[in-house]
C-alpha cells in the first residue's frame, strides 16, 4: 500500500468515525453560543441512537429513524432547557443528571423496544438497510481528496451544514441574535430580543444535532444497538467545542484532528509499526494530543489577541429584573 | 401653544426585594419637551425608565403613550411605540461590530442583513448628526466616547421619537459632552421629546423645560426649569437638605515625596504608540495631584501601574523611597496605597458578596479583622456597621449583596473601604463619575480630608471643575504622555483643554 | 394566565427544607409511572431500594463506605468550583491518587511497615494534587480552558492506570492488576465494612469548612470566584490561588483514591475509574459547595446507588433502571432549587385587556 | 435472610449470578447467561436464579455478593476476573455458601475458580482462517493485552500457520472490552492494511461486521456470529458453553457434595464449543478441523507444543514438550507470525 493510499484510507476512516462527533459538536456550538452549557450531550446522543435504531428497525425507514432520533434529541434538550433556562438550575449539574438519566433510559429501553422474538431486546438485531457510502463518480478516485466523495449521506450533509452554520451564525440576523444572547444577554434583552426564547431554540437545536449524531452511529457507522454505544463521544464533543473556539467553521478541524489521531493509532498498529510506546499510550494519544494542541493554540491566540474566549454569559441563567 | 402629552406614567409603583424603587410616581412628558429627571443615587430614576421601555414591569400603575393606555411587556413593544433609551450602563455587545450592534434586535430586518447598505445608512446618519464612528469596527475596540455615539446611533437608526437618556454624559469628557449636547439639540429640534436623567446641573438648565425630582422612590417636586433661580435649589430638593458647593479645604502644605514615577513606559499590545510614554512625576504628602485628559489617553493604565495591576516595561516606581516597580498588587497595598478604581462594578466590588464583606476587603488581612489566618466575623460586622454609618451608605443591611445597591452607594462603599484603609497614598480614578450632587460632595470632601490629614492623592478625573476645586496640582495626559504639570490655580479651562487635545505648550506660545 | 418568577428578599430557610421533600415526592410519582410502565410495583420497589441502602447493618455499612469517596470527591471539586474553575477532572485525579499509593505499596518495600500507609497516602495526595495542579497552572499561566484539559486528563489518567495494571505493574500471576498491598498497610475496618477512612473524610469536612468560611484564604477564594478582577485589585493573586486551589482539589480527590485503594480494593486494577469524580460534581453543587451539607448529599447519593442493587435482586429489573430512577430524583431536585431564593406568582392581570 | 430460605424442604435453591456487563450484549456475559438459562431449564423450579448485571469490579461486587447471600443464595457465580479478591473475602465470611469464580485463580474451602481452554478453539478457528485467507494476512482485534487474550492470539496464529506457514496475524489493540465504534475502527484499519480475515477478542459483533461489509471473512467469538450477523462470511465462532460447568456444580451444591476446585475445562468437557462452520469452508478443511478437535478431546494434541519461538526469534518452549498451565496463564509474548506487541 503506498502512502497516498494510506492517507486516503486514513481520511476515509476519520470521516466515517468523525461524522457522529461532528454533529454533536456542531449542535453544542449552537447551544453554547446562546449561553447554555449542555453536559447532557452523551445521554442525549445515546437516546438519539436508541430511538433512531428502534424506529428504523420496526419501520425499515432510515429517514424516519433519523427524524425520530433528531426529535428525541430535541426533546431531551428541552428538558435541559426547561430546567436551566426557565428554572435557572445549575447547568453543569443538570447536564450531568441528564446524561445519567438518558444513559439509563436508553439502556433500559434497549431491553424493552425490541421485537418479541428477541425477548424485547434491541441488542443483536440487524437493520434491513443502513446508510451506505455514496460515491461521487470520478471525484472519489482522486487520491486523498477522493475520501471526501465516498461517504454516507449523513456525512455529505455535513459538508453543507458546516458552512451553512457558519453563514447562519455570522451573516444572518438570527445568528446576530444568537451571538448577542450568549455574549451580552442584558443588552440583547434591551434591544427587544427574547433572550430565554432564543436560548430555548438553540438548546433544542443542539439536541436535534446530538440526536442525529447518535443516529449516525446506530444507523450508519455501527448499525446496531448496544448498551452505552456512544462510548464517550458526547464528552469528546463538549471538549471539541472549546477546541473549535465556538466557531462552526472550526468544528471540522477539531473533529478531524481528534478523529484523525484516533484512526491513526489503529492504522499504525495495523501497519505493523514497531511500537516503542506501550499500547495503552496509543489509546490515550488522541486525548493527549488534543490537550497539547489546545495549549499551543491558546498560547498563540494570546499573542495574537485571544480568540479562545467563551461566550461571556455561558453557564449563567438570565432574568431581566435580576442583577 | 397647546401642549400634547406623549407619555404619561400614572401612579407607578415598583418594588424590589428589600426596597421600594418607585412609589406612586406620576410622570408626564409633552411633545417636543425635555423633562429632566433628577434625584440622588438610588432614587429610582433608572427603574422608572426601565418600566417605560419594557425591561421591568410595574407592580402598580398605568402607562399612556400618545393618549392610549399601553402595556409594555418588552423593549420590542416600546420600540414599536417610538420609545428609545440610552441606558446608564452601555447596552452594547463588545465582540460585535458597530453596525451589528445598531441593527441588533430590529424587527423588520431581512434574514440576511445587507451589511454594506446598512453601513452606508449608518455613515449617512453619522454625517448628518456629526457622530464619527466606523460601522465595521468591533465595539470592544472603541473608546467610551465612541461607544456612546453608537448608543445614539442606535436610537437614530430606529427613528425613536421619545428619547430616554439615562446619564448619557456621565462617562464623557467635557468636549464629548458638548458634542453630545449639540446632537441632542439637533434631535430635539426635529420635534422629538426626551426624558433626560443627569446629575449635572448645568445640563439641566441648558436643556430641560421641566424638571422632576425623585427622592427615595417618590416624586418630591415638578417645576418648570425657568423658575429655578439658583442651582442649590435643585440640589436641596434632591438631597432634602442644603448642599455645600464650597468645599472646605485646608491650606496647601506639601510634605515629603511619597510616590515618584521615573520615566515609566508601558508598551501597547495593539498600537505602535506606547500606552504610557516616559511618565515622570512626584506626589508629596498633603498634596492632590490631578490627572486631566480625554478618556483613553493613558489615565487608567497610569493608575494601574502604580497599584501593581499592570506591569511596566521600563522606568521605575518609587514609593516612600523604595523601589516598587512591577511589585504585586498586594505588596503595593501593604506599602500603603489605596485605590478607587475606574470601573466600580468590575474592579471595585464583588457584587455577589455582602456590603459588609466588601467593606472588609482591604482590612481582612490585618490584625484589626483577623487573628492570624482566621477572620473574626464579629469584628468584621462591627467594622462594617461603623463604616456604613460613617460614610452614610444606603443599604438595607450590611448583609445585603453589594450588587443591589445603587451606583452611588456602591461608590460610597468602595470609598469607605479605601479611605478607611488608606495609609497615606490614595489613587482615585473617576471617583465621582455618575454620582449625584450629594454623593459627589461627600466624595470630594473625603478626598480632601484625606489630603488634609497628610496623604498623597492622585485624582484622575474628566471634570475640569472637580480638578480645579479639589487638586493642588494638575497634570494633563495625552496619548500616554504627560503634556504638562501645573499648579491648580494656574490651570485655566482653555489651557487644559488645549493640552488635552494634544496641543503642546510651546505651540500655544508660538501662535 | 402567565406566571412570573420573583426573587425573594433572602434565601428561604423553610424552602431549603421543604423543596427536597416536595422534589422527592415528585420524583417518586415520576419514578412510579416509569416503574408501572415496566410492570413493577412502585411501592415495593421503593421499599426495596430503601432496604437495600439501610435495611441491615451490612447495608448501612456499604452505604457508608460508598459515601466516603463520593464525599471526598465532592469536597475536592467544590474547592475548584468556588473559584469558578470547572474541574471535571476529579475522576482522573482520583485515579492518579490510586496510582500514587500503589507505587509506594508495590515498590517502596524498604520502608518501615508503619510508614507505608502514611507515605502511600501522601503519595496519593501528591499525585492527585499534581494532576489537578497541571490544568490549574495551564489556566493560570496561559488561560488554557480547564473544562477541556481536566476532561481529557481523566482519559489520560485512566489510560496510564490501564497500562500499569495490565503491563508494567501487573502482578506476575495475575491476568491484570497489581499485587495486593501488604496487609499491615491497609486502612482497617472498625465497624463491619466501615473503615477508618470515614474519619479522614469527616475531619476533612470540618477543616475545609473552617478554611473556606473562616480564614482569609477562604475569603479570598470566595472573592475570586465571585469577581476575580475585583479580587485582584484587592491584592489577591489570581494565578497563585487558582494553582493552589487546584492543587488542593486534586490532592483531596487523590486522597480519596488513596483511601479507597488502601481500605477497599487493596490494589490498582480494573474498576479504579468508578465514576466518583463525576458524581462528586453533583455532590458539590447540590450541597451549595457547603462541606457539611455535602455529607448529607453524598450519603443520599451513596444510598441511591447501593439501594439500586435491589432493583435487580428483588424486582428483577435491569440495572439501567437504577440510573433512570437516579436521574428522576435529581431532575426534580434541580428544578426545585429555584424556589429557595425565588417565588412564583401569577403575573399581574390588572390592566390587561 | 437465610432462615426463611431454609424454611421449607422443597423451596427452590437460590442461585446468584453476577455479570460484569449486561447479558444482553451478545458477548461475554450473554454467553454466561446462556449457561444460566440452561441451568434454569435443566433444574426447572428446583432452583431460583437471581441475576445482577453491570456490577463494577470493585467493592460494588462484594456488596452484590452480600446482597445475594442476604436473599438466601446458596451458590454464587461471578464472571469477571477482578471479582476474585472480593469473592474470596466474602467466601471467608460465609462458609455456608458456595462460591464460583470465573477466569481467576484464587480459591478457598468454599470457593472454586473455573475457566475454559478457549485457546483450543482459537487454534481450530485459526486453521480455518489460514485456509481461507488468500493473502495470508490475518487480522485480530484484541481488547487488552492480558494473558488470556495473548494466549488466544497465539493459538489462533499457530492454527493458521499450521496450514499456511507464511501466514501472519496483525494485532490491533482497542483498549476496551466493549466499544462498538472503536472495535469497528480497529477492524477497518486491519482491512485497510490488507487483511482478509478478521478475528476478535471483543464483546460486540462490530469487527466481524466490518469484515463482512468489505467482503472479507470473520471469525466470531463468544456467540455464534453467523446467526447474529446472518452472513456466511463468518467462517466459524469459538463459543463458550458455561452450562456444562454450572449444571453439575449446582447439582453438587444441592446434593451437598460440593467441593472446592480450580477448574480449567477444555474440549473434553464441552465448556468450549465451535459453532457450525460456514458453508464457504471446503469440506476437507472442516473434516481436518473435526479430526483435530477429536484429538484434543482425546488429549493427544496440544496447542502449545514445543518448539515455540516468540516473534523476535527467542525460543520460549523447548522442543517436544507441552507448555505448563502456569506458563500459559502468564503468557505475555507473541509467537512467530504475530505482528504487534504483547506488552
Ligand atoms: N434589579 C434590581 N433588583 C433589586 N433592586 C434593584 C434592582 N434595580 C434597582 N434596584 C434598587 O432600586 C433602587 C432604585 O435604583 P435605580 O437604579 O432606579 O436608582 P437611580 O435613581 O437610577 O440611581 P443612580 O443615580 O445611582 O443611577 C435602588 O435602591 C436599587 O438598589
Ligand atoms: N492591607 C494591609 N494593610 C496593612 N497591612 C497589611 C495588609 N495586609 C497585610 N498586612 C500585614 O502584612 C503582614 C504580612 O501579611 P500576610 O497576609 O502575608 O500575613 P500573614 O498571613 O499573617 O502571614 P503568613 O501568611 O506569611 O503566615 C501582616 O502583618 C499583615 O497584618
Ligand atoms: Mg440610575
Ligand atoms: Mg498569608
Amino acid at each position: 500500500m503506498n502512502s497516498l493510499d494510506l492517507i486516503t484510507k486514513l481520511l476515509a476512516a476519520t470521516l466515517a468515525m468523525g461524522t457522529s462527533l461532528t454533529y454533536a459538536t456542531l449542535g453544542e456550538v449552537f447551544t453554547e453560543k446562546s449561553g447554555v452549557l449542555n453536559l447532557g450531550l452523551e445521554g442525549t446522543m445515546l437516546m438519539g441512537a436508541l430511538s433512531g435504531f428502534a424506529v428504523t428497525f420496526h419501520t425499515q425507514s432510515l429517514m424516519l429513524g433519523v427524524i425520530i432520533a433528531m426529535l428525541t434529541g430535541g426533546l431531551f434538550s428541552l428538558i435541559h432547557a426547561f430546567l436551566t433556562i426557565s428554572l435557572r438550575s445549575n447547568q453543569v449539574v443538570t447536564g450531568l443528571s441528564i446524561t445519567m438519566f438518558g444513559t439509563g433510559l436508553a439502556n433500559f429501553l434497549g431491553k424493552r423496544l425490541g421485537p418479541v422474538e428477541n425477548n424485547l431486546n434491541l441488542v443483536g438485531l440487524n437493520l434491513a438497510a443502513k446508510f451506505e457510502n455514496i460515491q461521487i463518480p470520478l471525484l472519489h478516485k482522486i487520491p486523498v481528496i477522493g475520501a471526501f466523495f465516498d461517504v454516507s449521506i449523513l456525512t455529505y450533509l455535513l459538508y453543507i451544514l458546516l458552512p451553512l452554520s457558519w453563514y447562519f451564525m455570522y451573516k444572518t440576523k438570527h445568528g446576530l441574535t444568537l451571538r448577542s444572547v450568549g455574549e451580552a444577554p442584558r443588552t440583547a434583552a434591551a434591544m427587544g430580543i427574547n433572550v430565554n426564547k432564543t436560548r430555548y431554540i438553540y438548546t433544542v437545536l443542539g439536541g436535534f444535532f446530538a440526536g442525529v449524531g447518535g443516529a449516525a452511529l446506530s444507523l450508519s457507522f455501527t448499525p446496531s444497538w448496544n448498551d452505552s454505544m456512544t462510548g464517550g463521544i458526547g464528552w469528546i464533543a463538549i471538549a471539541l467545542v472549546i477546541f473549535s473556539a465556538w466557531n462552526p467553521a472550526r468544528v471540522a478541524i477539531g473533529t478531524l484532528v481528534f478523529g484523525g489521531i484516533t484512526s491513526l493509532q489503529f492504522f499504525l498498529q495495523a501497519a505493523g509499526f514497531k511500537m516503542v510506546i506501550p499500547v495503552q499510550f496509543l489509546a490515550i494519544a488522541p486525548y493527549f494530543i488534543t490537550v497539547v494542541t489546545l495549549i499551543i493554540m491558546t498560547i498563540n491566540s494570546i499573542k495574537n489577541k485571544g480568540s479562545f474566549a467563551s461566550p461571556s454569559a455561558l453557564g449563567t441563567p438570565f432574568a431581566i429584573d435580576e442583577k | 401653544m397647546e401642549k400634547t402629552l406623549v407619555v404619561e406614567m400614572k401612579n407607578i409603583t415598583k418594588r424590589f426585594p428589600g426596597v421600594v424603587a418607585n412609589e406612586d410616581v406620576t410622570l408626564q412628558l409633552h411633545k417636543g419637551e425635555v423633562l429632566a429627571l433628577l434625584g440622588e443615587n438610588g432614587a429610582g430614576k433608572s427603574t422608572l425608565m426601565n418600566m417605560l421601555v419594557g425591561l421591568y414591569r410595574p407592580d402598580e400603575g398605568e402607562i399612556y403613550v400618545n393618549g392610549k393606555h399601553v402595556i409594555i411587556n418588552s423593549p420590542q413593544d416600546s420600540m414599536a411605540l417610538g420609545i428609545g433609551m440610552i441606558h446608564q450602563e452601555f447596552m452594547l455587545v463588545g465582540n460585535l461590530t458597530v453596525a451589528e450592534n445598531i441593527i441588533l434586535g430590529l424587527k423588520d430586518l431581512p434574514t440576511v442583513p445587507p451589511i454594506s447598505e446598512i453601513n452606508e445608512k449608518i455613515i449617512e446618519l453619522s454625517k448628518k448628526y456629526d457622530l464619527k464612528v466606523d460601522p465595521t469596527r468591533l465595539v470592544e475596540t472603541l473608546t467610551v466616547g465612541e461607544q456612546q455615539r453608537v448608543e445614539i446611533l442606535k436610537l437614530l437608526y430606529r427613528g425613536a421619537d421619545i428619547l430616554i437618556l439615562d446619564e448619557p454624559t456621565a462617562v464623557l469628557t467635557p468636549k464629548e459632552s458638548q458634542e453630545l449636547n449639540k446632537i441632542l439639540k439637533k434631535m430635539l429640534s426635529e420635534g422629538k421629546s426626551a426624558i433626560f436623567i443627569t446629575h449635572k446641573m448645568i445640563e439641566v438648565l441648558e436643556f430641560s423645560e421641566t424638571l422632576m425630582v425623585l427622592r427615595k422612590g417618590k416624586c418630591v417636586g415638578i417645576k418648570p426649569t425657568a423658575s429655578i433661580k439658583e442651582l442649590s435649589e435643585i440640589a436641596n430638593l434632591m438631597v432634602g437638605r442644603p448642599v455645600l458647593f464650597e468645599l472646605e479645604k485646608g491650606p496647601f502644605k506639601p510634605g515629603k515625596v511619597r510616590v515618584e514615577l521615573k520615566n515609566v513606559s508601558v508598551n501597547s499590545k495593539t498600537h505602535t504608540r506606547k500606552t504610557l510614554d516616559s511618565i515622570s512625576f512626584t506626589i508629596r504628602s498633603g498634596e492632590i495631584l490631578g490627572i486631566a485628559g480625554v478618556a483613553g489617553n493613558g489615565q487608567q493604565p497610569l493608575s494601574e501601574v502604580i497599584t501593581g495591576l499592570m506591569r511596566v516595561n521600563s522606568g521605575s516606581i518609587i514609593i516612600d523611597g523604595e523601589d516598587y516597580t512591577n511589585k504585586t498588587p498586594l505588596q503595593i497595598i501593604k506599602a500603603g496605597v489605596s485605590h478607587i478604581p475606574a470601573d466600580r462594578g468590575r474592579m471595585g466590588i464583588v457584587g455577589d458578596m455582602s456590603v459588609g464583606e466588601n467593606l472588609s476587603m482591604k482590612k481582612y488581612r490585618t490584625q484589626e479583622l483577623s487573628n492570624h489566618h482566621m477572620i473574626n466575623k464579629s469584628k468584621v460586622r462591627q467594622f462594617a456597621s461603623n463604616l456604613i454609618q460613617k460614610f452614610v451608605i444606603k443599604t438595607p443591611t450590611q448583609f445585603t449583596s453589594a450588587k443591589f445597591l445603587s451606583g452611588g452607594n456602591i461608590q460610597k462603599t468602595i470609598l469607605a473601604r479605601e479611605i478607611n484603609s488608606c495609609k497615606g497614598i490614595l489613587i482615585a480614578v473617576y471617583p465621582s463619575r455618575g454620582l449625584d450632587v450629594g454623593a459627589i460632595e461627600s466624595v470630594r470632601q473625603n478626598i480632601i480630608a484625606q489630603r488634609d490629614r497628610g496623604s498623597a492623592v492622585l485624582l484622575v478625573s474628566e471634570e475640569l471643575d472637580e480638578l480645579r476645586t479639589v487638586c493642588d496640582r494638575i497634570a494633563v495626559m495625552f496619548e500616554g504622555r504627560i503634556m504638562d504639570i501645573m499648579d491648580a490655580q494656574d490651570a485655566s479651562t482653555e489651557k487644559i483643554g488645549l493640552l488635552m487635545a494634544g496641543v503642546e505648550r510651546s505651540e500655544e506660545c508660538d501662535s | 394566565m402567565r406566571f412570573i418568577i420573583e426573587k425573594r428578599n433572602e434565601k428561604s430557610k423553610k424552602m431549603q427544607v421543604l423543596i427536597p421533600i416536595y422534589s422527592l415526592l415528585i420524583s417518586f410519582v415520576l419514578g412510579a409511572i416509569v416503574l408501572l410502565l415496566s410492570n413493577a410495583n412502585p411501592i415495593q420497589t421503593y421499599a426495596a431500594i430503601f432496604k437495600g441502602a439501610f435495611g441491615s447493618n451490612t447495608k448501612i455499612q456499604y452505604t457508608l463506605v460508598k459515601m466516603i469517596p463520593l464525599l471526598m470527591c465532592g469536597l475536592a471539586v467544590g474547592i475548584a468550583f468556588r473559584l469558578r474553575f470547572w474541574n471535571i477532572g476529579a475522576e482522573g485525579q482520583y485515579v492518579m491518587g490510586v496510582i500514587g499509593i500503589t507505587w509506594v505499596m508495590q515498590f517502596w518495600t524498604w520502608l518501615p511497615n508503619v510508614l507505608v500507609l502514611p507515605i502511600g497516602l501522601i503519595m496519593a495526595i501528591i499525585f492527585g494534587g499534581l494532576w489537578g495542579g497541571i490544568p490549574g497552572a495551564l489556566k493560570a499561566q496561559w488561560k488554557v480552558d480547564e473544562t477541556l484539559t481536566t476532561l481529557m486528563m481523566n482519559y489520560i489518567a485512566i489510560g496510564i492506570a490501564e497500562y500499569l495494571y495490565i503491563s508494567a505493574w501487573k502482578a506476575p500471576k495475575n491476568n491484570m492488576g497489581t499485587v495486593k498491598y501488604p496487609d499491615f498497610a491497609w486502612i482497617q475496618r472498625f465497624w463491619g465494612k466501615v473503615h477508618y477512612g470515614i474519619f479522614i473524610a469527616l475531619i476533612l469536612v470540618v477543616i475545609l469548612y473552617f478554611v473556606l468560611y473562616k480564614t482569609r484564604w477562604g475569603f479570598e477564594l470566595n472573592m475570586i470566584g465571585k469577581n476575580s478582577e475585583a479580587a485582584r485589585c484587592q491584592g489577591v493573586s489570581i494565578k497563585k490561588n487558582i494553582i493552589l486551589a487546584m492543587l488542593l482539589s486534586g490532592a483531596i480527590a487523590g486522597l480519596a483514591g488513596g483511601i479507597d485503594a488502601s481500605a477497599v480494593t487493596h490494589s490498582l486494577t480494573k474498576g479504579v475509574n468508578s465514576g466518583y469524580g463525576f458524581t462528586g460534581i453533583i455532590v458539590a453543587w447540590m450541597s451549595g459547595l457547603n462541606p457539611f451539607v455535602s455529607i448529607v448529599i453524598a450519603l443520599f447519593l451513596a444510598a441511591l446507588e447501593t439501594g439500586s442493587d435491589a432493583l435487580q435482586i428483588t424486582m428483577h429489573l435491569p440495572s439501567a433502571m437504577g440510573e433512570v430512577l437516579q436521574g428522576l430524583i435529581l431532575i426534580p431536585l434541580l428544578a426545585g432549587s429555584i424556589f429557595i431564593d425565588h417565588r412564583i406568582k401569577p403575573a399581574r392581570v390588572k390592566g390587561d385587556k | 435472610s437465610t432462615e426463611t430460605a431454609e424454611m421449607s424442604e422443597d423451596a427452590p435453591m437460590k442461585v446468584g449470578v453476577i455479570y460484569v456487563s449486561a447479558p444482553g450484549d451478545f458477548g461475554y456475559s450473554y454467553m454466561h447467561d446462556q449457561g444460566t438459562i440452561a441451568a434454569e431449564e435443566y433444574f426447572g423450579d428446583k432452583i431460583e436464579v437471581i441475576r445482577m448485571e453491570n456490577i463494577a469490579e470493585n467493592e460494588e461486587s462484594e456488596r452484590a455478593m452480600e446482597s445475594l447471600i442476604d436473599e438466601g443464595c446458596k451458590i454464587i457465580f461471578a464472571n469477571s476476573y477482578n471479582y476474585q479478591q472480593y469473592m474470596q473475602n466474602v467466601a471467608k465470611e460465609h462458609p455456608d455458601v458456595y462460591f464460583e469464580h470465573c477466569s481467576g485463580y484464587l480459591d478457598n474451602e468454599n470457593m472454586s475458580n473455573y475457566f475454559g481452554r478457549m485457546y483450543q478453539m482459537r487454534y481450530l478457528s485459526g486453521i480455518i482462517a489460514g485456509q481461507m485467507s488468500e493473502s495470508g494476512n490475518l487480522g485480530y482485534v484484541g481488547a487488552f493485552n492480558t494473558p488470556e487474550v495473548v494466549r488466544g492470539i497465539n493459538a489462533f496464529t499457530l492454527g493458521a500457520r499450521s496450514v499456511n506457514p507464511d501466514a501472519t496475524v496483525t494485532v490491533v489493540w482497542t483498549n476496551t472490552w466493549f466499544d462498538p465504534s472503536k472495535e469497528k475502527q480497529a477492524a477497518e484499519s486491519l482491512l485497510d492494511g490488507g487483511c482478509d480475515v478478521i478475528a476478535q477478542h471483543q464483546d460486540t459483533t462490530e469487527p466481524a461486521k466490518a469484515a463482512i461489509d468489505r467482503g472479507a471473512y470473520a471469525i466470531g467469538y463468544n456467540a455464534n456470529f453467523m446467526e447474529l450477523t446472518g452472513s456466511n462470511h463468518v467462517l466459524v465462532s469459538p463459543m463458550w458453553n458455561w452450562g456444562s460447568y454450572m449444571i453439575p456444580e449446582i447439582q453438587k451444591a444441592m446434593d451437598g457434595t460440593w467441593t472446592s476446585q480450580s477448574y480449567w475445562g477444555g474440549l473434553d468437557d464441552d465448556m468450549i464449543l465451535l459453532s457450525p462452520v460456514s458453508d464457504l469452508v471446503p469440506s476437507d478443511t472442516v473434516d481436518a478441523v473435526m479430526a483435530l478437535e477429536q484429538q484434543m478431546r482425546d488429549d493427544t494434541f496440544d496447542v502449545f507444543w514445543g518448539e515455540l519461538k516468540d516473534n523476535t526469534g527467542t525460543v520460549r518452549q523447548a522442543a517436544g514438550e507441552k507448555m505448563s498451565d502456569g506458563d500459559m496463564l502468564t503468557m505475555d509474548w507473541f509467537v512467530e507470525g504475530v505482528i504487534g506487541s504483547a506488552k
